[in-house]
């Protein structure tokens, strides 16, 4: 009876980050971002001088060859700045990338089983939830040493549970759909279930949980470097720049002003982009599919 | 790490005032400008409060003869006195000392008589039993402080002679033992006197006594009313605030919350030179900040690498660097005011990478066999931390390879964990002025840094006979031996004397600007001859 | 007779595009009658309904048109006199009780602030006799105790109770009661319908009946409107509608609804309605009409009135064909197949509470063995025990002569092919992320089927649900309701199945879709022998699809036969009230 | 009473986490590399003062011992003496929660209020010019750190561009943390500045939720005035998440604002932390971190038991 059924084409609902991208909001985010991780990566390479020379009296301005004066050891504010991004990026993209992986596996796993694994997983995770985040990192860092792979393991560890608790919740309305129950009745593995029917399903809360955990992985790693626990001491790094020379801010104010617009540019970028993120998603959630 | 033991020859004293004149004129800097000597001199006010901020932690701590930090000190000196206390020239003087007379004939016998009428906080008259337990008690051979005392003083040695005389007998002879007298921890406390973790009631003779002490937070000290020296002091409260670092210390003082801040790093001074409503004190009596090279550890072992190092660095440039300039050059020497200073003349190391990397290769060291080390030194003071971090980088790119040093600054517990630890070959200190006896005993017994000297060495004895030697001349030999064998085989790195700043309000007044050992003239002697213009 | 409600010429606009939703609406209802807004999910009946109350939905606003509720509009009123008229003059029965109460407040006060807030009663006693008025006319308990009880703590017949309380507290000359027993089992639903008409004919109210269920129409409606894609189509009293319907649409809706009253064969329609901004100049329903011709798509028809109370938008009025309405047929003539699947003594449970007791069932190649219940008889959990999805059960299962593990893990391959598993949505049981072709392949691609022949074997299942093999590269977001439960049956069917459990695969499809599954699994149950188990609470549909019925309840099975005479002549009690209370067209028009 | 059954029973499983996060923190301070005795006695000891200092402090003991006799303490109200100080830590806290404490209850009361009051008032002005205003500037708060933040205060309403308001807190020992108003009015408004945009963005989220609710469009279609459609129907359901937030935002005003007092020199418990973190003092360490996360512990209990209270559905279903 029914032939050809002529339906008229809906288009293709376009991804979560396509979408988020139509926000001003987020093209901003974006775009902040995409100029600070630039200016991560170019920077070293244009810096004038390296990190750690000595260019002139400290604490001056007006100095030929450097654009912000000098810092409280007679460094080069400009290059210390140009410098001073990439160790915190890339600190916190890993510590995120770390935190985001394992919370997610845990959170899916939690999802899935419904059973004492989930309790003990969600059991672990308030314990770790139970330290305000920079509270447990510093615990970690100051007992040891603020190695760079400490510090990405105690963010990444602060990381964790808050991931694998937002992704456990998005789990667990995706797993009580049929098509899960569809892959179990196939005879699907666990793992295959895990990583191909209900991962792709979550992608959504994950991307704004990632960039949000971004933003607070940035502020935690340049929170210890203020604190006096960066990986390198000596190196140019925000965190550690504002420390520095945030005594002398009145008569030179550069090493402490720049590295702060810095740090806050970056969050407030990647705080947008998690912003839009949410938004869509909250509007595809509301909105609801199907009808 | 300051030091407690103060030493002081009575023979070289004279020399040393001669020195020390000799030196007036690089004093002069921080002294009384024509200025304000012409001004009619203001009558002190008295009453009110004086907020002193200075950076401390919770390892803050009240002992009258033991200290650790700068906050240390400066409560030790609020509260207790000692019998003698150094002039303007760093002499031994009775003026503001407790006591009224100090003798000895052969160098071994000392005897100490009391003023008349100096009461204790609690109302107790001081006397000879209270002398008697406070050097037993600074030389008890199990307390932390007495390490420099020792060879020269135990407790047996002490005795009582009439109501208001002691008398020390000392293990052996010291001609310079006046020193150790005015030496600002020999404080004089009442019988059974315990620190505040045991004790919280903390009786001495000082103008102010303890009200209140919270580590880390702040002490409070209240105007002694019966305090020997009459009219004095002209405060009722003396508070003594902690700060967590150098930062909230300067905006505090900025801010009007304190009055005056001790020990404010160099690189504010600008700033605080900017503020019309702050004042400067400047000493530059010889504060050091020394690179310390453990020499028996790997890669100082052999004595080229260390002169090697010394040769690489441009101390100039390092001064300007750090201090901004706010210093005078070392030849790894230190005590500047005392006669002895650099007596072998040797000429000011100048930067000699030609020279540096010679030596090193001679002691096997190449681009691809380098010398490696680590550099500790504590975050929060950037006179310590910001040496290390620009010695480093002066001598990997003067070697062009062939050192290869990394600086390490450390935010928790540097003097627990760090400072002279076991492994640790290169770390940084610091001492406030002294003569070169009580200084060079500092390195050697008291904390020895660096290891020096070597075991081959014959140089402790060589001080001992020092000490003992009455006759200048000879003793002035006896020193350029010792400065010799400092010279070529030390492992302290000193590139400058500090000149080391306090800024205060222009509001507190009394305070002398001249050099001393301590900060702000003994901290106004005491707090005693500060007041308030309000 | 009085005119109650006057809906004129109502239009509705997205803000955002201006599209129209709702268009050129013209309705009228007398006092004490019951007319029905009849359409399929999106056709814009609770937009209507809501405008009636001069209330519209976030980024909806009305674009022109008049309501009367006797003899003031309501929306020229100002925004607090229409806040007076609503529960007062007009009020509101919504569809889902248990969302609409709100959670956090005790029902005596719901019920007495609407009276509070009208000034409805001198005194507080006054208020309060009239809420137990109210109740015991819902027929609930009136005891202060009762009232004080939250939304939660009742039923959800019980909440819909105080939801007509509520709106008949302040005796309004209107309401709109907005698909009130969706969700209902059918003798709750009887008795709220009950209520409802028997309030309405007693106080005069002119009540306007928001519904997509044809059986309920004909139960407690006077006159029916039909909406399509925002328009009226048809409009009459509710005899005319469904014995003689005049629009294309309208008969195809009656042509598509099962009847509990007789054997029927439904008959579905493919594509869907234009969404708003996308209806066409001329007659929405054209290009799904068999009728149509190019005149059809230059203007939206006039209306044409077939008599002085039945009135419809087509041009082609006459040309449509009357609608056979069910007959009491013979039951199917059938071999009896060999039996597939077994299941003896089958009790199960959740976390240790038995729920499903002793069910044995038999079905046999080619046959469709409906399982009916209302909701919480234990159907589901059966059917999700034989699919392999309920692990808590004990009692065998046979299949093909292999007795089965319990949960789809433990089973082997040919086993877990053998039986294949359709669910309820097709929104959920279909992977948003994977294209159809993924999906349905994916069956294959477990067992190591090569890829060529699993793309093969897809346009071949494709083409047996009657959908195109281009429909291998679409995304379930792409495809309608409809299609994607085809794209389901589709997926089990690669397997090559001997039995497939249906779990109420139509009750998230409009009429007219479900209709047209039914066919395709008719046809799939002849043409492939497949055995079939269709587990519904819909015995309308049982009558059309099965050879056979169980009948449970409360977790046995209480009656089992071959279905006329289940239906046709129930022996047990309960299956008889069920039968009873379900709503009949066929009944209806008798 | 159910209640107070589920009250028990969320307090047992705080226990048990209190339980667990203390192994946390002992397993991670044990593992800490030097030895307390070496730094209660400094550099200058002997090896026989070193041992016998062990055996005081029961450091020969297993770990197990001494993990379980160090909880037991702190069980019976002994937290022990500072490895630093040698005064009993309780002298050093004690005034330090009550500075914190003062902290928190100021910056909660201007914090909460405001938060709910924009975040309520965004929903309803939901996309116009407030909401797009409020919804910018809370971002901007939400991603800046507290130092960053901190620190551009100072420079704005302290050093550098106005001079109104001190850098730092003064409270002296034994004067009441209000003695010094002006000197908190940094650190609080950093917190305020730091917390608010969560509490408010949840309010906002919260309150859009339940105008968007079934109920609350029943609730006007029954005629409901808009005030009572607010107050009565939409409000007190939107709470029920933003109890929530408020109780982790106090939990951090009271423990995970190291950075702030560090930064404002405040004498509360985040700045002792920060203190006993750079002198090591591990009793200090071990007993303020259990603190803290006990707080917080505490928190997410009043708010489930506040959230249960506050929802007749979860508090009629208690068994």
């Amino acid at each position: 009876m029914i032939t050809s059924p002529e339906v008229e084409q809906i288009e293709k609902p376009s991804g979560l980050l396509r979408t988020a991208l139509r926000l001003k909001r987020t093209q901003i985010g974006l775009g902040v971002l995409i100029a600070m991780i630039g200016l991560t990566i170019v920077g070293p390479i244009i810096a004038p001088h390296s990190q750690t020379e000595f260019i002139d009296m400290p604490n001056s301005l007006n100095i030929p060859g450097a654009l912000f004066g000098t810092d409280y050891l007679g460094q080069d504010v400009w290059s210390r700045f140009l410098i001073g991004g990439r160790s915190i990026l890339l600190l916190s993209m890993s510590a995120t990338l770390l935190g985001t992986t394992v919370g997610t596996f845990l959170g899916l796993l939690a999802a899935l089983t419904k059973n004492k694994t989930d309790e003990f997983i969600m059991r672990i995770f308030d314990v770790i939830l139970s330290f305000p985040q920079i509270l447990l990192a510093l615990l970690l860092v100051s007992m040891f040493n603020a190695s760079p792979i400490l510090t990405i393991l105690a963010v990444a560890l602060s990381t964790t549970p808050r991931v694998g608790r937002i992704i456990r919740g998005a789990a667990l309305s995706v797993v009580e759909r049929d098509f899960v129950q569809a892959a179990t009745a196939l005879g699907e593995s666990r793992i295959r279930i895990l990583f191909s029917e209900v991962l792709p399903n979550v992608t959504g809360p994950l991307l704004v949980e990632a960039s949000l955990r971004f933003t607070y992985s940035i502020a935690t790693i340049a929170s210890l470097a203020f604190l006096g626990f960066a990986p390198d001491p000596t190196a140019a790094n925000w965190g550690t720049m504002i420390q520095e020379n945030s005594a002398v801010i009145v008569i030179q104010p550069w090493g402490a002003v720049l590295p702060v617009i810095a740090i806050a540019v970056l969050t407030i970028g990647t705080g947008l982009c998690s912003d839009g993120l949410s938004r869509v998603l909250a509007g595809i959630d509301r909105g609801g599919k199907g009808e | 790490m300051e030091q407690n033991d103060q030493f002081f020859s009575e023979v070289s004293r004279r020399n040393f005032v001669k020195g020390a004149g000799a030196l007036a004129v690089g004093f002069g800097a921080a002294g009384l400008s024509p200025l304000q000597a012409l001004a009619a001199p203001m009558l002190p006010k008295k009453g009110g409060l004086l907020r002193v901020g200075v950076v401390g932690d919770v390892k803050d701590m009240l002992d009258a003869h033991y200290i650790v930090s700068i906050p240390d000190i400066v409560r030790l000196n609020v509260g207790f006195e000692t019998a003698m206390v150094y002039d303007e020239n760093f002499k031994p003087t009775y003026k503001d000392g407790l006591a009224e007379e100090v003798s000895t004939k052969d160098g071994i016998n000392w005897i100490i008589r009391l003023k008349k009428g100096i009461e204790f906080h609690d109302g107790k008259t001081v006397t000879a039993d209270d002398l008697v337990y406070s050097w037993q008690r600074m030389s008890d051979p199990a307390a932390k402080h007495s390490k420099a005392l020792r060879p020269f003083l135990n407790p047996a040695g002490v005795s009582k002679v009439d109501n208001r005389t002691a008398k020390l007998t000392l293990l052996q002879a010291n001609a310079d033992f006046m020193v150790t007298l005015a030496g600002y921890t020999s404080t004089v406390v009442p019988v059974g006197y315990e620190n505040f973790a045991k004790n919280p009631l903390q009786i001495g003779t000082g103008p102010y006594k303890l009200k209140s002490f919270t580590p880390g937070v702040e002490s409070t000290h209240v105007r002694h009313n019966n305090y020997w020296d009459s009219g004095k002091p002209y405060l009722d409260e003396v508070r003594v605030l902690s700060f967590a670092d150098t930062t909230a210390l300067t905006n505090a003082l900025q801010g009007g919350q304190i009055d005056v801040a001790i020990n404010v790093p160099i690189a504010m001074l600008p700033t605080l030179k900017k503020n019309r409503k702050l004042d400067i004190y400047s000493n530059s009596a010889g504060k050091i900040t020394p690179i310390c090279l453990v020499i028996d550890m790997d890669p100082f072992k052999d004595a080229r690498t260390r002169q090697a190092l010394k040769m690489l660095i441009n101390r100039k440039n390092l001064m300007k660097q750090v201090l901004s300039g706010n210093g005078r050059l070392s030849n790894d020497d230190y005590s500047p005011a005392d006669p002895n200073y650099n007596s072998n003349k040797y000429p000011m190391q100048e930067q000699d990478i030609k020279g540096a990397l010679k030596l090193l290769a001679d002691a096997g060291f190449s681009k691809s066999k380098p010398v490696v080390f680590d550099l500790k030194a504590p975050d929060d003071d950037a006179a310590l931390s910001g040496l290390a971090k620009a010695f480093v980088e002066q001598v990997n790119t003067a070697s062009g390879g062939v050192v290869k040093a990394t600086a390490t600054t450390v935010a928790t517990g540097y003097w627990d964990t760090t400072y002279m630890a076991a492994g640790v070959n290169a770390f940084m200190t610091y001492y406030n002025p002294k003569p070169y006896f009580p200084q060079f005993s500092g390195m050697v017994f008291s904390y020895p840094e660096t290891h020096f000297p070597e075991p081959t060495s014959t140089i402790k004895d060589l001080y001992y006979k020092a000490l003992g030697e009455v006759d200048v001349k000879k003793r002035a030999a006896m020193v350029s031996r010792m400065q010799k064998e400092e010279h070529e085989r030390g492992g302290y790195i000193i590139p400058y004397f500090v000149n080391a700043a306090d800024s205060f309000s222009k509001k507190v007044q009394g305070i002398n600007k001249r050099n001393s050992a301590l900060p702000l003239d003994y901290y106004g002697m005491h707090f005693k001859n500060i007041w308030l213009d309000k | 007779m009085s005119e109650g409600l006057r809906i004129v010429d109502l239009r509705l606009d997205v803000e955002a595009t201006g599209n129209d939703i709702v268009d050129q609406v013209t309705i009228s209802i007398a006092k004490g009658k019951v007319l029905a807004l009849v359409g399929e999910s999106g056709s814009g009946k609770t937009t209507v309904g809501l405008a009636v109350l001069g209330h519209t939905r976030r980024g909806v606003s009305i674009n022109c048109g008049q309501v009367y509720c006797g003899d003031t509009e309501i929306l020229s009123l100002t925004e607090s006199d229409q806040r007076k008229a609503r529960g007062h003059l007009v009020s509101y029965v919504p569809q889902d009780p248990s969302s609409s109460l709100n959670p956090a407040l005790r029902i005596g006060l719901q019920l007495r602030e609407v009276l509070e807030a009208h000034n409805f009663g001198s005194s507080d006693e006054a208020r309060k006799s009239r809420i137990r008025e109210m109740m015991e006319e819902v027929l609930l308990p009136t005891d202060d105790d009762y009232l004080r009880r939250y939304p939660h703590q009742l039923s959800g017949g019980q909440q819909q109770r105080v939801g007509l309380a509520m709106a008949f507290a302040c005796r309004p000359s209107v309401i709109v009661l907005d698909e009130p027993t969706t969700g209902l089992d059918v003798s709750t639903q009887a008795h709220v319908l009950a209520t409802i008409r028997q309030m309405t004919s007693k106080h005069g109210v002119a009540a306007l009946y928001i519904t997509h269920d044809l059986a309920v129409v004909a139960d407690i409606a006077d006159e029916v409107a039909v909406l399509y894609a925002g328009r009226v189509v048809e409009q009459g009293v509710v005899k005319d509608i469904f014995t003689n319907p005049a629009h294309p649409y309208t008969r195809h809706l009656v042509a598509a609804a099962p009847d509990i009253s007789g054997k029927k064969e439904v008959v579905g329609l493919s594509g869907r309605a234009p969404s708003p901004g996308k209806r066409p100049v001329g007659c929405a329903f054209a290009s799904r009409c068999e009728l149509a011709t190019p005149e059809c798509q230059d203007s939206f028809p006039k209306e044409v009135a077939m008599s002085a109370s039945h009135h419809v938008r087509c041009i082609k009025v006459g040309q449509v064909a009357p609608v056979l309405l069910a007959s009491k047929g013979a039951s199917n003539v059938r071999d009896q197949g060999s039996p597939v699947l077994e299941i003896k003594g089958v009790d199960a449970g959740y976390s240790g509470v038995t729920v499903v007791h002793d069910v044995s069932l038999t079905i046999r190649k080619g046959e469709c063995l409906a399982l009916v219940g209302e909701s919480g008889s234990g159907k589901t959990t059966v059917s999700r025990a034989i699919g392999g999805l309920h692990r808590e059960w004990t009692g065998t299962m046979v299949f093909n002569n292999v007795e089965l593990q319990r949960i789809a893990r433990q089973r082997s391959p040919e086993n877990r092919r053998g039986i294949q598993y359709v669910f309820q949505n097709p929104y959920g049981s279909l992977n948003p992320r994977r294209t159809v072709g993924d999906s349905i392949s994916r069956p294959l691609a477990i067992i190591g089927t090569d890829k060529s022949e699993a793309s093969k074997a897809v346009l071949d299942v494709l083409e047996k649900v009657n959908l195109p093999g281009s429909y291998a590269n679409k995304y379930p977001d792409q495809l309608s309701g409809g299609e994607r439960q085809r794209v389901a049956i589709a997926r089990a069917l690669v397997s090559k199945p001997d039995v497939l459990v249906c779990d109420e695969v139509t009750s998230a499809l409009d009429v007219l879709v479900q209709a047209a599954i039914v066919d395709l699994l008719s046809d799939l149950r002849k043409n492939l022998g497949l055995a079939m188990l269709f587990v519904t609470h819909n015995l309308p549909l049982v009558r059309s699809i099965a050879d056979e019925v169980a009948v449970m309840s409360e977790g046995r099975i209480v009656e089992f036969g071959p279905a006329e005479s289940v239906i046709g002549d129930p022996q047990q009690a309960y299956t008889k009230s069920l039968i009873m209370a379900t709503p009949s067209i066929e009944r209806s028009m008798r | 009473m159910p209640i107070l059954k589920f009250i028990a029973r969320r307090l047992g499983l705080g226990l048990l986490t209190i339980f667990a996060v203390s192994v946390l923190i002992f397993l991670v301070t044990q593992a800490f590399p030097s030895d307390p005795a070496q730094a209660i006695l400094g550099r200058e000891t002997t090896p026989e003062a070193l041992d016998a200092l062990r055996q005081e402090l029961g450091l020969y003991r297993p770990a197990i011992t001494q993990f379980s006799s160090w909880l037991f303490d702190i069980v019976r109200g002994d937290i022990g003496k500072s490895f630093v100080t040698q005064m009993p830590l309780s002298e050093y806290i004690a005034p330090r929660v009550g500075n914190s404490l003062f902290l928190m209850v100021v910056g909660a009361a201007f914090s909460i209020p405001i938060s709910i009051a924009v975040g309520a008032f965004s929903a309803l002005r939901r996309d116009k010019t407030f909401d797009k205003t409020t919804s910018t500037v809370s971002l901007v708060l939400a991603a800046v750190p507290e130092f960053v933040m901190g620190t551009g205060l100072i420079l704005l309403l302290s050093t550098s561009v106005f001079h109104v308001l001190p850098a730092i807190t003064l409270i002296d020992a034994g004067q009441a943390p209000w003695s010094d108003l002006s000197g908190i009015v940094l650190p609080v408004l950093t917190l305020v500045l730091a917390v608010t945009p969560y509490v408010s963005r949840t309010m906002r989220a919260s309150m859009i939720e339940m105008l968007e609710s079934d109920y609350v469009e029943m609730a006007r279609l029954k005629g409901m005035s808009e005030r009572t459609v607010l107050v009565r129907h939409a409000l007190p359901n939107a709470l029920g998440p933003v109890f929530q937030v408020i109780a982790l935002n106090l939990a951090y005003l009271a423990g995970g604002t190291v950075i702030v007092e560090r930064l404002f020199n405040f004498p509360g418990i985040g700045s002792a932390l920060a203190d006993s973190v750079r002198a090591r003092d591990l009793p200090a360490i071990q007993f303020l971190t259990l603190m803290i996360a006990g707080v917080y512990v505490l928190m997410n209990l009043l708010a489930d038991v506040a959230t249960v209270i506050a929802t007749p559905r979860l508090r009629t279903s208690l068994k």
